[in-house]
C-alpha cells in the first residue's frame, strides 16, 4: 500500500478527456516522477489530489483517507503540500512574511484569531523562517517584496514555504523549471536531503530529465491521460516506447 | 440662557436650509429672503415689510442696540446633515436662533435639538402635521401653514370644481410629511362625499413614478391626488401626464390630478403639466394688500425675481423673531417664547395671523391656487383662486389629527 | 509599550496627544478674527471626527488589510444608532448599555451579512454589501418604520418607557455624567471648549486605534494581507480563508456599530439615511482618501471630509465680504465672485476638486502626503542614506539622462 | 391581463434606461476595468445637451409689450426666439418643438469629445491604479460635473418636453383586442424603448462583429502583452471610453423628456447601474443589456398593488433582492466572464 | 566597446558584417531599483545570440528594456533596429518596427481562445505567418483552436506564445526562457523551428537556463551578470571555455 493511492481517475473538460482512468501508486518515503509529453494531464492529476479539481470518477486516497471532497486546506493540512507550475507566491508581502504564513499554518492550523499578539514576538515562527530562507541561500532577500524577485528567486522561495510545513507528501510541479543550473543543483541536493533527514515522500513532475534522473526512485510516464508505463528510472530511459513520445533523441 | 449675546455688539442668527440636495432651489430662495430681512433689521434697504408690520417694536437700528449677523448651513435634506448643522451654528457659532428646514422630517429633528439646546427655532417650510402636532415643542414655532389646512381650504373649492361623487387615489410620499397630507386631505375630501379607492406609499425621490401611476389607470379613480413635494411633484405629475390621465374619463367624467401643496418653483419645474390643477399654497406674490407689495418690491429690486411662498415664510419668520424680542426685551428664548405665544399681527403678507399658543401653530388665511392655463410670462405660472378664510381652516388644539404631542417646558438652555 | 514596537509606540502618543489636545490645536484662531470661521473645536464637530474616525480605522481593517470593498458599511452604522436609540427608549439615558447593545446588534448583523457576501470576492463581493445595505436603508425607510421611525428618524419621546431612569438625567449621560456639559476656557480671545461627550468618544477612538494597530502588527493581520495578495496561495498552505475574511468583516462590523452607538450617545436620534449608498459611499472616499491600508489614513480621512462638510458649507457671501472688506470695493467684488462658487452651497465642488487632486498628485492618500513633507524635512535636515537592500545591484538610480 | 400588459411595458422603458446606462458603463467599467462613478455624470450631462439645445433655440430678443405688466407694474418683456426670426414662425417653432430629437446629433460630438477629454486627461493615468484609487477620482469628477450643471441650470428639474407629436399615448389595450384605454402608453417612453434598441444593436454589432471589441478585451486583461503584439491599445481605450460616454448621453438626452432633467439625477441611477452591470455579470454586455430589461421589468412588477398587498414593501427593494439571490446562485452574474474584478 | 556605434547607414555600408540589432550602453530601472546597468552588444543578421547568465542576473530585464515595454523604465542609452531608433519608441511602435518578444510567462491573453489568441497578433501590421501554417508547425493548437488559451497545458501555452510571434512579420525573435516547460521532443521541435526561421533569416536573441542547449544552437553568446555584460563573443568561445561557464553558468 503506497501513501497515495490513485485508483481509475477521469476527468473530462467538455469533450477533452484529459485524464482517463488512472491509477498511480506512490510508495511511503520515495520520490515517485511523473513525467510524459505537454498536455499530458500531469498538472490536472496534481490537481485532483490537491482539492484543485474534483475528479469524475475514481477514488484518490492518502494515507488510508480519502481526499476527495475535501477543501484544498484540508488536503494541505492533512499533509499534503504543492508547489505550482507558474509561482503562486504572496506577491504583496516581504520574503520573510511569505515564508511565516504556511509556518504559522502549520502551528495554528486553519484559522486561529491571534489578532492580539504580535508578530515580533512569534520568535519561533521568525526563527524557523529565517532558517528556510538559509537553506534555501535566500537570506539576504528577506525584506525584498516578494513580487519584483527574479522568477527563479520566486520559485525558489515557494518551494521553501511548502517545505517548511513538513508534509508528508510533497508535490512538486515544474519546480526547476526557469532556475539556473546551479540553483537546480541546489534543489535536487536539498530535496535529497530533505527526503534523508524527514519523514517525506515526494512526487514530481519535471521536463529537465536531469533532475528526473538525479532523483527519482520510480517514475510513471503519462501520455494522453493515461499511464503509459511505470518503472524504475534506468528501465524508464531505456523504454522505446517513452523515448519516441517523450525523450526525443537528445536525452 | 444658551448663546446670551450679553454685551456683544452682534447677535448672530442661524439659517439653515437645503443648499444641496432635491430642495436646493427653495433653500437658495430662502437665503435671498433672510439675508433680506435681516438687512432690514439693520435698517438697510428700503424696510420691506416692516413698513406694514402692525408691530412697530422694530425700528431699524438692529436688535436691542445690536446689529444682527448670520450664518448659513447646508441641510442637505437630511435629518443627520441638519442636526450636524444646526449644533455647529449653536455650538461654534453661537447662534440664539436657528431658521430653516424644508422638508418636515430635517424641520422636525431641528427643533427637537433647538428645544434641548435652548435656543428657538422657526421652523421653515414644514407642512406636516406633527411638526405642531404630535412632535411640537416649546421653543419652535411654526408661521407656515399645515396639511390639515389645506385640506380644508382645498376640499371645498374641489367640490365644487369636480363634484361631490369622485373616486380619489392618493400617491404619497412615504414620511410624516406624505402620511399627515394624505390623512388631511383624504378625511376632508371625504367629508364632502369623495371616496378614497387606494392610498399608495412612494418612497422619497425615486424618480420613475411610472409603475406607481400604471395601476391608477384601471383603478377606477377619477382623481389623483400627488401628495409628493419638490422634484418628486415634478416628476410624478409630468409622468402622469404622459400616461394620459388627463386625457381620460373615468365614470363619465375628466380626470382630475390635484396636487394638495404647491409651491412656485415647483410649478416653474412642472411646466405644462400643471396646467389647470388646484393645490394649496401659504402666500403667493400676487396678491394685493400692502405687505405683499412691499416684500415684492423690496426682493424683486434686490433679486430681479418674485419671491417664492418659502421666501415669505423664512422672511416674516426672521421679522417675527427680532420683533418678539425686541417686544420682550431679552434674548431669553423663555421670554421669546412669551413673546410670540398668542401674538396677532398684520401686515406680513398674510392679512391677520395668530400665534396660537397651545400649539405653535399660525393660523391666517390659505390660498387655492391653479396651474394658469395661458401664462404670459416666466413668473406667470399659478392663479389665485380662492382666499379661504382663517376661520375656515382652524381647528381645536387637541384635534385627533394633532394629537399625542406635549409642547413641554421652555428651556432656556446653560 | 503596550506591546508595540517603537515606531507604533510613537504613532499611537503622536496620536493620544494630538486628540487630547484636540481642543487647542482645532481652534487656532481668535474667537472674533475673520479666521474664526476656519475654527473646528467646537464638540460636535470633535466629536464627528473621532466618531467617524473610529469607523473609517474599522472599515479599513476589513478594506486596507483583506481588499474586500465593503459598499455597505453604513448599514452597521445605521443599526448601532438604531439599537442606542432604543436602549435610551427602553432603558434610560445611560450611553453604557446601549453602546453595548450597539456594538453587540452590529456584530450579528454583521456575522449575517458577511456570511453571505463572502461566499464572492471582489466587485461582487461589494454589490453584495451594497444590496443588503440598500436592502436595510429601503426597509427602514419604509416597512420598518414601526421600529425605525421613518424619514423623521428614531427619537426619544417623553412617554417611552425607559425603565432605569428613575430620576437620572433628560440628556445623554454616562452615570451622571451629561454628554452635552462641557467647559470653557478663554484665554485672551481665544476660547476653547472641553467638552465631556468628546472626551468619552475620544478614549474609545483611541482604543479603537490601539486595537487596529495590534490587528495590523498580529500573525492574524498577517493572513489578512495574505488574503488580500493570494488566496490560492492560502488555501494549498492550509489556511481557510473564509473565518480570516468573516472575522475581519465582524471586527469592522463592530467598529461601525460602535461609532454608530457613539452618534446615538452624542445625539439620540437615529436617521435612516445614516444607512443609504451615500454614507457607505463616504467612509470608503475617507478611507482612501487619507490612505488605505495605513494605520492613520483613515482618521485623517476621515477628519478631512467632515471638517469640509461643516466648516465650508458655513461660509457665505456676507463671511467672504468680511474677509476681503481690507480691499478695495470693485476688487472685493471681484474676489467674493470669483470664492463663491467654492464655498457654501458649493463646498461639493471644493470637495471634488480636493478628491480629485489627492488622487492624482498622492497616490497613497493623505498619508502619502504627510511622509513627503516628513521627508523633505528630514532631506534638509541630513543626506538620504543609500538605497535599500543589496548595495551592488540596487544603488541609487542615477540622474536621468537621456530620454 | 391589461394590467400586466401595461406593467410588462413599463417595465420595457426602466428596462430600456437601465440596459442604456448599464451598458455604456459595462464597456467602461466591464471592459476597460476602470470603476467610473461618473458614469451618471455622463448620462446627466446628456440629459442637459437637451435642456442645452433646447436653451439655444430659445435664445431670444426682448420685445417690450406695452400692454403687459410684469410683477413689478413694469411693462411686459416680451422674449422672442431667434429661430422664429430666422425661420419664421412655423417653422421655428417646429425646431424647437423637435429639439430633444435634434439634441442626439448636437450631443453625439459634445459626449464624444467630453469622452476623449476625461480618458485622455484622468482616466488614462488610472488604468493601472487601484480600483479604490479609481472610485475616489471619478467620484470627486461626478461631484464637480454635477456642481458646475447646477451652478448653470440651479437644482430644480428642468421641463424638456418631447415633441408636441410624441407627446401623447399609444392605446395599446386595441392593438391587441383590449378595450379601449385599458393600456394606454406614453408614445414617448416606446420612442425611448425603440432608440435603446437601436442603440444597443449598434453597440452590439460594432464590438461583436469586428475584431475591436476583443482588442480591448485582450488589453484590459493584459495591455504589456498586446502592446508587444503591436497594438496600440491606448488609442482603443480612448475610443472605446468614447463610446461609452456618447451610449450614456444618448440615455441621458432621450430621457430628458421622460424626467426633467437635475443635475442630481446621474447619482440616482449611478448605484443601480452598478448593480445592473454586475447582476449581468462583469465584462459581458448581453448580460448588461439582459440584467437591465430583468430588473427593471421585475421592478415594474414589485411595484403592482396585488404584489405589494401580498409582500409589503417588496417594490422597495425588488432590485437589490434579486440581485442578491443572482449573485449567489450564479457567482459572476448572469453571463459573467471569469477573472474580471473578481479580486 | 564603449564606443558608440555609428548608425548613419554610409557607415554600416563600411563594415563588413553591419549590426542589425544594436543595444549601446542601455540602463534601466524598477521605480528605484537600477537593474540594467549599462548593457551594450550588438546583433547581426540572422544571427542566433545567447542572452546568459544566473537568475535574477537581468536577462529578462534586458529583454523588456528593448521592447520598450516601460518596465524597467530605460533612463539611458540607444536601441537601433535596422536604422530605426527603438529607444524613441513605445512598445507597440517597437513591435510594428519588426520586434517580436516572446516573454518568461507566456503571458497568454485570458478570456481569448487559442485562435482569437493567434489573431491579436494579426491586427496591427507587419503581419506574418497565417493561422494554418501555424497549426501545421503545431498541429496541437489547431486542435485546442477554441479552447480559452489560459486552459492550456503549460507546454502548450509555450508553443501558443511562440506561434503569437510568428503570425507577426518580425525582424527580430526575443525569446525568453522557450524550452522551459516543454517536454525534451517539443524542444527538439522548437529548436528545428528555431533553426528554419533561422535558415529564413530570422535574427533572434534566445535567453536560456539550458545554457548548452541555447549555446549549442546560437552563433553568438551574451553573459550578463549583475546587469552589465560580462562576456561578449561566440557561442563555441563560451562552450570551451570552463572557467567561464563555472564562474557565470555554473556548469
Ligand atoms: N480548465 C481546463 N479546461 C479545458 N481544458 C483543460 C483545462 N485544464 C487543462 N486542460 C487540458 O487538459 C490537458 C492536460 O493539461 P495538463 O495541464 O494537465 O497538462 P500537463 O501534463 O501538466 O502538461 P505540461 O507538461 O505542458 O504542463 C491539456 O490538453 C489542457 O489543454
Ligand atoms: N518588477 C520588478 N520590480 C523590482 N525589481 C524587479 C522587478 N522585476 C525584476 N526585478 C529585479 O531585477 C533583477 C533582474 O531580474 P530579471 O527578471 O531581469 O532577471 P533574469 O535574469 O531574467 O532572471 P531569471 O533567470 O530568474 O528569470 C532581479 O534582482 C529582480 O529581483
Ligand atoms: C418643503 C415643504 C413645504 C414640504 C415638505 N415636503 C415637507 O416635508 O413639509
Ligand atoms: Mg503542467
Ligand atoms: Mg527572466
Amino acid at each position: 500500500m503506497g501513501i497515495l493511492e490513485v485508483k481509475n481517475v477521469s476527468k473530462n473538460f467538455g469533450g477533452l478527456k484529459a485524464l482517463s482512468d488512472v491509477n498511480l501508486s506512490v510508495r511511503e518515503n520515495t520520490v515517485h516522477a511523473i513525467i510524459g509529453p505537454n498536455g499530458a494531464g500531469k498538472s490536472t492529476l496534481l490537481n485532483c489530489l490537491v482539492g484543485k479539481l474534483i475528479p469524475d470518477t475514481g477514488s484518490v486516497m492518502f494515507d488510508g483517507q480519502s481526499v476527495l471532497g475535501r477543501h484544498p486546506y484540508e488536503i494541505n493540512q492533512m499533509g499534503i503540500s504543492r508547489v505550482f507550475q507558474t509561482p503562486e507566491i504572496f506577491g504583496d508581502l516581504t520574503v520573510l512574511e511569505n515564508m511565516m504564513i504556511p509556518i504559522l499554518a502549520k502551528r495554528d492550523g486553519t484559522f486561529e484569531l491571534n489578532a492580539l499578539t504580535s508578530i515580533g514576538s512569534q520568535k519561533d515562527v521568525i526563527e524557523r523562517a529565517e532558517h528556510m530562507l538559509e537553506e534555501m541561500s535566500m537570506a539576504d532577500k528577506r525584506h525584498f517584496h516578494s513580487g519584483s524577485l527574479s522568477r527563479g528567486d520566486k520559485r525558489r522561495l515557494e518551494i521553501a514555504m511548502c517545505l517548511s510545513q513538513e508534509p508528508r507528501l510533497l508535490l512538486l510541479d515544474e519546480p526547476t523549471a526557469g532556475m539556473a543550473r546551479a540553483d537546480t543543483n541546489n534543489t535536487i541536493d536539498l530535496l535529497k536531503q530533505i527526503k534523508e533527514e524527514r519523514d517525506i515522500t515526494i512526487a514530481i513532475i519535471e521536463h529537465d530529465m536531469h533532475v528526473v534522473f538525479s532523483l527519482a526512485e520510480r517514475i510513471t510516464v503519462l501520455a494522453q491521460g493515461t499511464p503509459l508505463v511505470e518503472d524504475t528510472p534506468e528501465n524508464i530511459k531505456g523504454h522505446p516506447k517513452v523515448r519516441e513520445a517523450y525523450l526525443g533523441e537528445s536525452a | 440662557f444658551t448663546n446670551d449675546p450679553g454685551s456683544a455688539s452682534t447677535v448672530k442668527f442661524g439659517f439653515n436650509v437645503p443648499q444641496t440636495g432635491p430642495y436646493a432651489d427653495e433653500g437658495m430662495d430662502e437665503l435671498r429672503a433672510q439675508e433680506l430681512a435681516v438687512e432690514h433689521i439693520n435698517g438697510m434697504g428700503d424696510g420691506g415689510m416692516l413698513n406694514t408690520f402692525s408691530s412697530k417694536a422694530l425700528d431699524g437700528t438692529g436688535l436691542l442696540g445690536k446689529k444682527v449677523e448670520f450664518v448659513t448651513g447646508d441641510t442637505q435634506t437630511k435629518s443627520d446633515a441638519a442636526r450636524a448643522s444646526a449644533k455647529s451654528m449653536i455650538e461654534k457659532d453661537g447662534v440664539i436662533m436657528i431658521n430653516g428646514g424644508s422638508s418636515s422630517g430635517v424641520a422636525i429633528a431641528v427643533q427637537g435639538l433647538c428645544q434641548d439646546a435652548g435656543i428657538i427655532f422657526m421652523a421653515g417650510l414644514t407642512h406636516s402635521n406633527d411638526t405642531t402636532g404630535k412632535d411640537k415643542k416649546r421653543n419652535g414655532f411654526r408661521h407656515f401653514f399645515n396639511a390639515y389646512m389645506s385640506g380644508a381650504a382645498l376640499a371645498p373649492v374641489l367640490a365644487k370644481q369636480y363634484g361631490k361623487d369622485r373616486r380619489a387615489y392618493h400617491l404619497t410620499a412615504d414620511y410624516t410629511w406624505g402620511w399627515t397630507q394624505e390623512e388631511s386631505i383624504a378625511a376632508a375630501t371625504e367629508a364632502l362625499g369623495w371616496e378614497t379607492v387606494q392610498k399608495e406609499r412612494t418612497p422619497f425621490g425615486v424618480g420613475d413614478y411610472s409603475s406607481y401611476i400604471t395601476p391608477v389607470l384601471n383603478s377606477g379613480a377619477d382623481v389623483l391626488i400627488l401628495n409628493h413635494y419638490g422634484r418628486d411633484m415634478i416628476n410624478s405629475i409630468n409622468q402622469a401626464v404622459q400616461f394620459g390621465l388627463r386625457d381620460k374619463m373615468v365614470n363619465g367624467k375628466q380626470f382630475e390630478i390635484v396636487v394638495p401643496l404647491y409651491s412656485e418653483l415647483m410649478a416653474e419645474g412642472a411646466g405644462e403639466a400643471i396646467k389647470g390643477v388646484y393645490g394649496s399654497m401659504n402666500w403667493n406674490w400676487q396678491l394685493t394688500d400692502e405687505g405683499t407689495k412691499a416684500f415684492v418690491k423690496s426682493f424683486g429690486e434686490k433679486y430681479g425675481r418674485p419671491p417664492s411662498n418659502s421666501a415669505q415664510t423664512c422672511y416674516v419668520q426672521t421679522v417675527l423673531y427680532a420683533d418678539a424680542v425686541a417686544r420682550a426685551g431679552s434674548f431669553n428664548p423663555c421670554a421669546v417664547v412669551e413673546a410670540l405665544e398668542g401674538f396677532e399681527f398684520d401686515g406680513l403678507g398674510n392679512g391677520p395671523t395668530l400665534y396660537r399658543a397651545d400649539d405653535h401653530q399660525c393660523f391666517k388665511d390659505v390660498l387655492v391656487m391653479k396651474g394658469k392655463e395661458n401664462p404670459t410670462n416666466q413668473f406667470d405660472i399659478l392663479e389665485i383662486v380662492d382666499i379661504t378664510p382663517r376661520a375656515q381652516v382652524e381647528y381645536a388644539p387637541d384635534h385627533p389629527m394633532f394629537a399625542g404631542g406635549d409642547l413641554g417646558e421652555c428651556n432656556p438652555g446653560a | 509599550m503596550f506591546g508595540l514596537d517603537k515606531k507604533d509606540t510613537t504613532l499611537l502618543i503622536v496620536v493620544t496627544a494630538l486628540v487630547v489636545l484636540a481642543p487647542f490645536i482645532l481652534n487656532p484662531f481668535p474667537a472674533d478674527s475673520a479666521l474664526a470661521q476656519f475654527n473646528a473645536g467646537y464638540p460636535d464637530l470633535m466629536q464627528r471626527f473621532v466618531i467617524f474616525g473610529i469607523f473609517a480605522i474599522g472599515f479599513n481593517l476589513l478594506f486596507g488589510l483583506t481588499g474586500y470593498l465593503s459598499f455597505g458599511h453604513a448599514a452597521f452604522l445605521g443599526v448601532g444608532s438604531y439599537a442606542a436609540v432604543w436602549m435610551f427608549k427602553l432603558l434610560s439615558y445611560n450611553v453604557v448599555p446601549a453602546i453595548v447593545l450597539a456594538v453587540i446588534v452590529a456584530g450579528l448583523f454583521s456575522v449575517l451579512i458577511g456570511y453571505v457576501s463572502l461566499r464572492r470576492s471582489g466587485i461582487y463581493f461589494s454589490i453584495l454589501t451594497l444590496a443588503f445595505a440598500q436592502m436595510s436603508y429601503n426597509l427602514a425607510y419604509s416597512v420598518l418604520t414601526p421600529i425605525t421611525n421613518g424619514e423623521t428618524g428614531l427619537q426619544v419621546y417623553s412617554n417611552d418607557p425607559q425603565i432605569l431612569k428613575g430620576d437620572g438625567p433628560d440628556v445623554t449621560h454616562l452615570f451622571g455624567l451629561e454628554m452635552g456639559s462641557a467647559y470653557t476656557l478663554d484665554i485672551g480671545p481665544w476660547s476653547f471648549v472641553f467638552s465631556a461627550g468628546y472626551y468619552f468618544c475620544a478614549i474609545f477612538m483611541l482604543v479603537a486605534f490601539y486595537l487596529a494597530i495590534r490587528i495590523f502588527r498580529s500573525p492574524f493581520g498577517l493572513m489578512l494581507r495574505a488574503v488580500k495578495s493570494n488566496q490560492q496561495r492560502m488555501a494549498y498552505t492550509g489556511l481557510n480563508t473564509r473565518p480570516y475574511t468573516l472575522a475581519a468583516f465582524v471586527i469592522s462590523g463592530m467598529y461601525a456599530g460602535l461609532a454608530g452607538g457613539l452618534m446615538a450617545a452624542m445625539d439620540p436620534l437615529a436617521g435612516a439615511e445614516r444607512m443609504q449608498w451615500t454614507a457607505s459611499g463616504e467612509v470608503v472616499l475617507m478611507t482612501i482618501l487619507g490612505g488605505a491600508g495605513t494605520l492613520i489614513g483613515p482618521v485623517l480621512g476621515a477628519g478631512f471630509i467632515k471638517y469640509f462638510e461643516n466648516i465650508f458649507s458655513k461660509i457665505n457671501d456676507s463671511v467672504l465680504h468680511q474677509w476681503f472688506s481690507f480691499m478695495p470695493d470693485g476688487m472685493e467684488d471681484f474676489m467674493v465672485f470669483i470664492v463663491h462658487p467654492f464655498i457654501g452651497k458649493g463646498w461639493h465642488l471644493t470637495l471634488g476638486i480636493l478628491f480629485m487632486l489627492v488622487v492624482i498628485f498622492l497616490p497613497g492618500g493623505l498619508v502619502e502626503g504627510g511622509q513627503r513633507i516628513a521627508a523633505w524635512l528630514r532631506g534638509r535636515g541630513k543626506k538620504p542614506a543609500g538605497g535599500s537592500g543589496d548595495p551592488e545591484h540596487h544603488p541609487k538610480p542615477a540622474p536621468h539622462v537621456a530620454e | 391581463m391589461d394590467a400586466i400588459l401595461l406593467q410588462i411595458l413599463n417595465g420595457l422603458d426602466k428596462g430600456s434606461a437601465y440596459a442604456m446606462i448599464a451598458l455604456g458603463l459595462t464597456l467602461i467599467f466591464g471592459t476597460l476595468g476602470v470603476v467610473n462613478f461618473a458614469h451618471g455624470a455622463l448620462f446627466m450631462i446628456g440629459a442637459f445637451c437637451a435642456v442645452t439645445l433646447n436653451r439655444i433655440l430659445n435664445l431670444s430678443y426682448t420685445v417690450v409689450d406695452e400692454t403687459q405688466k410684469d410683477f413689478l407694474g413694469n411693462p411686459l418683456k416680451v422674449d422672442v426666439p431667434y429661430v422664429k426670426g430666422i425661420f419664421g414662425d412655423a417653422f421655428g417653432n417646429a425646431i424647437i418643438d423637435w429639439s430633444v430629437p435634434l439634441a442626439i446629433l448636437f450631443s453625439i460630438p459634445i459626449m464624444l469629445a467630453v469622452g476623449y477629454a476625461m480618458e485622455r486627461g484622468l482616466i488614462k493615468h488610472f488604468y493601472k491604479r487601484p480600483h479604490a484609487d479609481q472610485i475616489l477620482v471619478t467620484f470627486g469628477l461626478a461631484i464637480v460635473m454635477q456642481e458646475i450643471v447646477k451652478y448653470f441650470f440651479g437644482a430644480n428639474p428642468i421641463p424638456t418636453p418631447a415633441p408636441d407629436a410624441l407627446k401623447g399615448s399609444i392605446d395599446f389595450g386595441v392593438l391587441v383586442g383590449l378595450d379601449v384605454n385599458a393600456v394606454v402608453y406614453p408614445a414617448w417612453r416606446f420612442v425611448y424603448f425603440c432608440f435603446a434598441a437601436l442603440v444597443i444593436g449598434g453597440v452590439f454589432a460594432f464590438l461583436q462583429f469586428t475584431t475591436f471589441g476583443m482588442v480591448v478585451r485582450a488589453g484590459m486583461a493584459d495591455r504589456e502583452t498586446v502592446g508587444l503584439l503591436g497594438i496600440n491599445i491606448d488609442r482603443r481605450f480612448t475610443i472605446m471610453f468614447g463610446i461609452a460616454a456618447a451610449v450614456a448621453g444618448l440615455a441621458g438626452v432621450m430621457y430628458a423628456p421622460i424626467n426633467s432633467p437635475n443635475y442630481h439625477m446621474g447619482m440616482d441611477f449611478l448605484v443601480l447601474s452598478f448593480v445592473v452591470v454586475v447582476v449581468g455579470g462583469m465584462g459581458s454586455l448581453p448580460g448588461a443589456v439582459a440584467a437591465g430589461f430583468l430588473l427593471g421589468i421585475l421592478e415594474s412588477f414589485a411595484s403592482m398593488n396585488e404584489v405589494k398587498a401580498l409582500l409589503p414593501g417588496i417594490d422597495q427593494i425588488i432590485i437589490y433582492l434579486v440581485a442578491i439571490i443572482i449573485l449567489l446562485t450564479r457567482p459572476r452574474g448572469l453571463m459573467g466572464r471569469k477573472g474580471v474584478m473578481e479580486d | 566597446m564603449n564606443v558608440k556605434p555609428d548608425f548613419s547607414k554610409n557607415a554600416n555600408m563600411a563594415e563588413t558584417a553591419p549590426a542589425y540589432l544594436s543595444v549601446w550602453d542601455m540602463h534601466a530601472y524598477y521605480g528605484e531599483s537600477y537593474i540594467v546597468q549599462g548593457v551594450n552588444f550588438n546583433v547581426h543578421e540572422g544571427e542566433i545570440l545567447a542572452l546568459l547568465g544566473r537568475n535574477g542576473a537581468g536577462k529578462t530585464s534586458t529583454l523588456r528594456s528593448i521592447a520598450r515595454i516601460g518596465s524597467p523604465l530605460v533612463t539611458h542609452g540607444e536601441i537601433w533596429l535596422d536604422h530605426q531608433p527603438l529607444h524613441r519608441m513605445t512598445s507597440y511602435e517597437a513591435a510594428q518596427a519588426g520586434l517580436g518578444l516572446v516573454p518568461e510567462d507566456r503571458r497568454i491573453i485570458p478570456g481569448l481562445t487559442v485562435e482569437e489568441n493567434i489573431q491579436l497578433a494579426q491586427i496591427a501590421p507587419p503581419i506574418g505567418w497565417e493561422l494554418d501554417r501555424i497549426y501545421e508547425l503545431f498541429p496541437r493548437l489547431g486542435e485546442r483552436r477554441k479552447q480559452e488559451g489560459v486552459t492550456l497545458s503549460g507546454g502548450e501555452q509555450q508553443m501558443l506564445a511562440i506561434a503569437r510571434a510568428l503570425a507577426r512579420d518580425i525582424k527580430v525573435l526575443l525569446l525568453d526562457e522557450p524550452y522551459e516547460g516543454l517536454a525534451p521532443v517539443i524542444v527538439d521541435e522548437i529548436e528545428k523551428t528555431l533553426i528554419h526561421i533561422k535558415e529564413q533569416g530570422m535574427t533572434t536573441i534566445i535567453v536560456e537556463q539550458n545554457a548548452v542547449r541555447a549555446l549549442e544552437l546560437a552563433d553568438r553568446a551574451v553573459i550578463l551578470d549583475t546587469g552589465s555584460v560580462a562576456f561578449d563573443g561566440s557561442a563555441a568561445e563560451v562552450l570551451g571555455n570552463a572557467e567561464l561557464r563555472a564562474e557565470y553558468l555554473a556548469i
